[in-house]
């Protein structure tokens, strides 16, 4: 059963990793429909291979596999898409579709800060950037990839290696389990009040990590703010310079 | 030319400490709107209420006023369509029937559309014959419509004659004054 | 506990798509976002792995994940800008003066 | 037909399906409300054609939204285009679930109780809001930026800008009274506000309810924070190219925004659907005819700050940009920090509740404040820093 298993699994991610390369950018003829079509076939294989497997559990629902599902599709197109902004939307729709992911983990507070801190935060600025950077139409190197094939491979490969081990062995979940250490339980998980358990394990045991994250956020805003202020002269634009205080525009004698 | 004595300079005004807060000017301000929220209203109902106007010199549809004959007054002078700094008159002279003036306007016409309401024309008439009237709901269908020829000019003078009557109803005479001169140019070259 | 393993499978299929992005696109922002689906492949894994030890120390490590996110999205974003005024293009293979 | 009701998931449906009726009714007469305070305000009338007072006057705009041609410009981004006014839309829309609108309801009297009015009831209702609130940003962006219209865009990014920099002190400002009540559940937040010896967050902190004030007024793009539609610069900023039902998607969608906005401020400062001391509104008061009135008085605080909206929309000009930043980096920020000091602190202290104590850190932020204020010279309202002097004249005018 076992080798059975592994050579479907190992053709979903084949199957994944083509179509990941035929959706990529590149000059000449678009694949994209075949790349669609043959994501969508790994896809299914992939939830039918997952339904087959983990019947009865939380992750066996139907909002597991719809969750699952956009966010491959939605993080597949980011690195696809040959319009940034459009990278950056769907990488919002990953995030979007992560949330119920955490939720169904048990993980409320961080799957709301994760919509807080990622959608309404970072790739606001991430969309702020691009329609800052791209405003003469569409350059070259979003039309064409650099070494897809490469890529993909070494990714598909790197990600084989580490999800076929754990697909295709669930007997050995037993031993991963017996080796974990057992729960510390000062903050089981079995609580409803999400919140107060991280805030608690952040603040007690983590609280040197925290306050070092702060320092760190606070390092990064001082660099932010010193970096807007330096003026980069352009290599290609040599600006008119005009003496100091004078203001307006010249006019000739006539 | 503007002299430098006449320049005042405006500084920003400083402002003190609770101004810097904002919120009691905020506070002050919004007293000022919630006053008025409670104020009667202004506003003219306009259909069924009107104003009054100041029927002398209000600036509605312009007239082709008619002398004590019922005759055109204009004598096609020229006068207003020079003045009218919209260009919306437009006058054909001809040779006028009439003893007491040397020319009358064949046609008249005036792009209610084009014209702005100035009333230059009124001032440059000698004669008083082209005035605006208190009239102002003026609609038409089409842009032709609004083009007002002679006829309709003096039909508007008919309708509003009892509520504004001419201003100068003499006709200044030039007949017989010797200011005519045979051969004088029309004007009319355009 | 196979509850967890399809949660660190779409992690580590996650993991994979940003490098596989991160290794092949040009726009340095589109670089900066396949990293981020990096991150993200690795808070699914923290997360379900720290419910695998019926501990929320998964989560917390997740937050700080999320603060070293914001950080990276600010001062990258911020060198992209600088880098995009001074060549007016955000093609990564435009700046190879630091070749060998 | 009681019994299906005492299941919450369908007294959840139905509250819903209620909910959004009553709120697309609300938003509609938002607008007329806002035309009627305008009139008002400036010694007019306001609309009264269409029916008594014009009271029909949402129908007639409804029905123009409706009917008007829906034109896409050439060269828009389309999907982007199509999908912006339905994310402001819907966004505004879904931040509705997690309010509480009654409290708990025993629908059959007895003594049991049977549902909660609320359409959902997370223990991360807080976080819900906020995090919906941080999304609603994507309609403006993705609007502003579909349009293909240089002012457009520079609505979008206007309002990016804006609504990252009051996201941060509104967080804070949240953040002190989530760590005074000690919960992110938005019932338990009202009910910390009830009882005995518990007074509502507003005296408690009155500064950090003005600062959510100010920060609901810039995420809601109302006056004086609307920079990102300010129609004298940007033509009708993020939705200049919008005609037709998508405009008004997004018109309706900034006053259901607005409406979550009241809703949010009236739960963490107003106590919700309490009012001290009238029977009906206690937590005891479990009958439907308890819930009805519970909802009224939510109604009617949302409706005094959707009036409070509208006020201050036509008594207050709007900032300029720089004001704007300068308001929330440096006013907001430092202040809205200092406040979530002083509740930690007090917090740790036990004295969380306290109203001496709480009243008296604000009234002392207060002063310090205007003695911070008096202290420094200078206008505020100023020039900016990179333009040269003005030339003085010699002497001075008298």
């Amino acid at each position: 059963m076992n080798t059975h298993w592994s050579s479907l699994v190992y053709t979903t991610f084949v199957m994944g990793a083509l179509a990941v390369y035929l959706l990529m950018p590149r000059a000449g003829r678009s694949t994209n429909i075949a790349g669609t079509l043959i994501g969508m076939v790994a896809l299914a294989l992939a939830m039918f291979l997952c339904a087959d497997m983990f019947v009865g559990t939380s992750s066996g629902n139907a909002l597991f596999y719809a969750s699952a599902v956009i966010a491959l599709a939605s993080a597949v197109k980011v690195i696809t898409d040959e319009k940034p902004v459009y990278s950056a939307l769907y990488f919002v729709l990953t995030v979007l579709a992560i949330t119920p992911l955490l939720i169904l983990q048990h993980a409320e507070f961080l799957a709301i800060a994760l919509v807080i801190i990622y959608a309404g935060a970072i790739l606001v600025t991430y969309v702020f950037v691009i329609m800052l950077a791209q405003q003469g139409g569409r350059p070259a190197c979003d039309h064409r990839a650099r070494q897809p094939l490469l890529a993909v491979v070494g990714g598909f490969l790197t990600m084989a290696v580490i999800a076929g081990q754990m697909a295709t062995l669930p007997d050995e979940q037993a031993v991963i389990v017996a080796a974990a250490p057992a729960p510390t339980s000062d903050a089981p998980l079995a609580e409803p009040d999400n919140t107060m358990q991280v805030g608690s394990v952040m603040l007690t045991q983590y609280v040197v990590a925290f306050e070092l994250a702060g320092v760190l956020l606070l390092v990064a805003m001082i660099g932010a703010i010193a970096m807007s202020q330096k003026r980069i002269p352009s290599e290609k634009l040599v600006e008119p310079t005009k003496p100091p205080g004078q203001i307006g525009r010249e006019v000739g004698p006539y | 030319m503007i002299r430098d004595e006449d320049i005042i300079v405006v500084d920003t005004p400083v402002l003190n400490a609770a101004e810097r807060l904002y919120i009691p000017q905020i506070v002050a301000g919004m007293q000022v709107t919630l006053r008025h929220m409670f104020k009667k209203s202004i506003t003219v109902q306009y259909p069924e209420q009107k104003r009054t106007l100041r029927l002398e010199n209000y600036r509605g549809v312009h007239r082709l006023n008619r002398d004590e004959e019922g005759r055109v007054a204009c004598v096609a002078c020229f006068m207003c369509e020079t003045a009218c700094p919209a260009h919306c008159i437009h006058i054909v002279a001809e040779e006028s029937p009439w003893d007491d003036r040397e020319k009358y306007p064949l046609q008249f016409d005036i792009d209610e559309l084009r014209c702005i309401y100035c009333g230059m024309c009124e001032e440059a008439c000698p004669v008083d014959a082209i005035e605006l009237t208190p009239e102002y709901n003026l609609v038409g269908r089409s842009r032709q419509e609004m083009v007002f020829d002679k006829e309709k000019l003096l039909k508007v003078y008919d309708q509003t004659k009892t509520e504004k009557p001419r201003k100068n109803p003499r006709i200044t005479g030039y007949a017989g004054t010797g200011n005519r001169t045979e051969g004088q140019p029309t004007g009319d070259s355009h | 506990m196979n509850d967890i393993v399809p949660y660190v499978i779409l992690g580590a299929l996650l993991f994979a798509i940003g490098m596989v992005g991160f290794l092949s696109r040009r726009n340095l922002i589109v670089i900066f976002l396949s990293t981020e689906i990096m991150l993200q492949g690795v808070v699914i894994n923290l997360v379900a792995l720290g419910r695998l030890h019926d501990h929320v120390n998964g989560q917390v490590f997740a937050l700080f994940l999320f603060v070293i996110a914001a950080v990276e999205a600010g001062l990258a974003l911020g060198l992209v800008v600088l880098l995009y005024r001074r060549r007016d293009t955000l093609d990564a293979e435009r700046w190879t003066t630091m070749w060998g | 037909m009681l019994d299906i009701l005492k299941d919450q998931f369908w007294f959840s449906a139905i509250l819903t399906v209620v909910l959004i009726g009553a709120i697309m009714g609300v938003v509609a007469y938002c607008i007329y409300f806002e035309r009627k305070i305008s009139a008002w305000i400036q010694d007019r009338v306001g609309p009264n054609r269409v029916g008594p007072f014009g009271l029909f006057q949402p129908l007639a705009d409804g029905a123009k939204f409706l009917f008007k041609e829906d034109i896409i410009p050439a060269n828009v981004d389309k999907p982007l285009f199509l999908i912006a006014p339905v994310i402001a839309f819907g966004l505004a829309m879904i931040g509705f679930a997690v309010l509480p609108w009654g409290g708990n309801v025993d629908l059959d009297a007895d003594g049991i109780i049977d549902v909660t009015a609320q359409v959902a009831d997370p223990g991360i209702g807080l976080l819900y809001l906020l995090g919906v609130g941080s999304l609603g940003i994507y309609g403006v962006v993705l609007g502003g930026w579909a349009n293909n219209n240089k002012y457009a865009f520079f609505s979008a990014m206007r309002s990016t800008a804006q609504m990252l920099s009051y996201e941060i002190p509104m967080g804070i400002a949240i953040f002190v009274v989530v760590i005074t009540v000690g919960t992110l559940r938005l019932e338990d937040i009202v009910l910390s506000q009830i009882g005995e010896g518990n007074v509502w967050n507003i005296v408690l902190h009155p500064f950090a309810f003005i600062i959510l004030l100010i920060t609901i007024f810039a995420e809601t793009n109302r006056t004086p924070f609307d920079l990102a539609e300010a129609e004298q610069e940007l033509v009708g900023g993020y939705h200049t190219e919008y005609s037709a039902l998508k405009f008004g998607m997004f018109f309706l969608g900034e006053y259901a925004h607005m409406i979550t906005g009241s809703g949010f401020i009236t739960i963490l400062f107003l106590g919700g659907w309490h009012l001290p001391g009238v029977p009906g509104l206690q937590p005891g008061d479990v009958s439907i005819w308890a819930m009805l009135f519970k909802m009224t008085v939510m109604g009617a605080k949302i409706v005094g700050f959707l009036f409070l909206f509208m006020w201050v929309r036509w008594t207050i000009p709007r900032f300029r940009f720089d004001q704007l930043m300068r308001l929330s980096w440096k006013g907001l920020l430092p202040i809205s920090m200092i406040l979530a000091g002083y509740a930690t602190t007090l917090v740790y202290l036990g004295k969380a509740t306290n109203i001496p104590w709480a009243l008296g850190g604000n009234v002392a932020l207060l002063v310090i404040v205007l003695i911070y204020n008096g202290l420094r010279s200078g206008e505020i309202t100023g020039r900016q820093a990179n333009l040269p002097a003005i030339a003085r004249p010699v002497e001075a005018h008298s």
